[in-house]
């Protein structure tokens, strides 16, 4: 399931909802959480701003999902990300995996991550006192997608 | 004709978020990027910068992908969600 | 911040207390929970028993956590683990691991459950009507090993 | 004199999960297995199991390390937590 929302999001909740299989087969949950940061390579933000593109986010991040259900072995996969005005240590990202293997879970998770960086339309925009600036995408968070190709 | 959309920084550079083509026929993403400069010269720069994306009808695409009518196409900078 | 203890534990407390960092600059949490499963190869169970070694429990695993934290860049480790009975889909083991980067994050709580499967004194028996039993090592446990001495 | 710990599946089997045994000088820990077998011979097959593990003074250790006065030894099987 996933979500493109501004309103915040409870982890507990999205946790709880990963764990209640019908017969707790689930051994493992892996659960990753962007935060903002409150500084960057060119000094102190106040904070970010996060446009997306309306529906080709959910359909790109579905694709994602999708690569992701039929390499691995998972049982519920939650993407959220938010999108406008975000304060200094909010919740930007949740991708929870639920899974009966650890190691699935944490692939799928880091899976999804790693393309999500590279192939989902949103982009952040620092917003600073001085200037605020479009964030440069980083050239490990491509070199991150290869090893994806390797096995 | 096909809508076009500009995204995060592209859109501030050009100043336009959004706006339709009439197109000719077997028009590919790359000559679009042409029609749209010769309309407004001021937007080559922005447009010729070479880590531009683009996609259409939602899905990522390559410059020579060949547009039909009623295609939605659209441009921006590399990603940085996440 | 290590912990074997019997009361299970509230995993929102866990993640908000990996996020309160001074100043923000936390920008990756990677949190896995192990789930008590309610079958095995043999048949269904009706949950855990769990023992362990006292005291060098807790030391090989902040042996592991020290050999993350020389390894990648951290900000926070947590590792909780359970011992005793527990009952199906409950909460056996957390590991949570707070970072400015998203990598770090997502290898060193794979690591440190990786080295806990084989390194750390804990033990678990299934509990079943039928006849309780020792569960035994899984040889894919050691395989996992073999990534980090990699790179 | 050293302390001797059994855990799990291997305390079960032995009946027994602590004992103390007096050694002579430069014991290694193989040679202490021997001692526990000849003090309790139906000791034998369990103690012989080649996975078995063992710790001295908490950390995990081969079975040709040498004992002193003091030490805590474990024996126990591959660990199944997590």
């Amino acid at each position: 399931m996933i979500s493109i929302q501004s309103q915040d999001f409870s982890l507990e909740d999205e946790y709880q909802a990963l764990r209640t299989l019908e017969n707790g087969a689930t051994g493992a949950i892996v659960i990753f959480s962007g935060l903002v940061r409150d500084f960057n390579d060119n000094g102190d933000i106040q904070g970010l701003f996060i446009e997306h593109y309306p529906g080709m986010t959910e359909q790109a991040i579905a694709q994602i999902v999708e690569r992701a259900t039929l390499r691995w072995s998972l049982q519920k996969v939650r993407v959220i990300h938010r999108i406008g005005e975000l304060k200094s240590n909010e919740q930007i990202v949740f991708v929870g995996i639920a899974s009966q293997h650890r190691a699935d879970a944490f692939a799928a998770c880091e899976f999804i991550m790693d393309y999500l960086k590279n192939d989902v339309p949103l982009w952040k925009k620092e917003l600073s006192n001085h200037n605020s600036q479009w964030v440069e995408a980083k050239t490990s968070d491509k070199q991150s997608l290869k090893r994806w190709n390797k096995s | 004709m096909v809508k076009v959309k500009f995204f995060a920084r592209l859109r501030e550079q050009l100043q336009c978020s959004e706006l339709e083509v009439e197109l000719a026929e077997s028009t590919s993403i790359a000559q679009l990027k042409h029609k749209l400069v010769d309309g407004n010269p001021n937007w080559q720069q922005a447009l010729a910068s070479g880590d531009l994306l683009c996609a259409l009808n939602q899905t990522l695409c390559s410059s020579d992908t060949v547009l039909s009518d009623n295609d939605e196409v659209a441009f921006f900078p590399p990603v940085t969600g996440g």
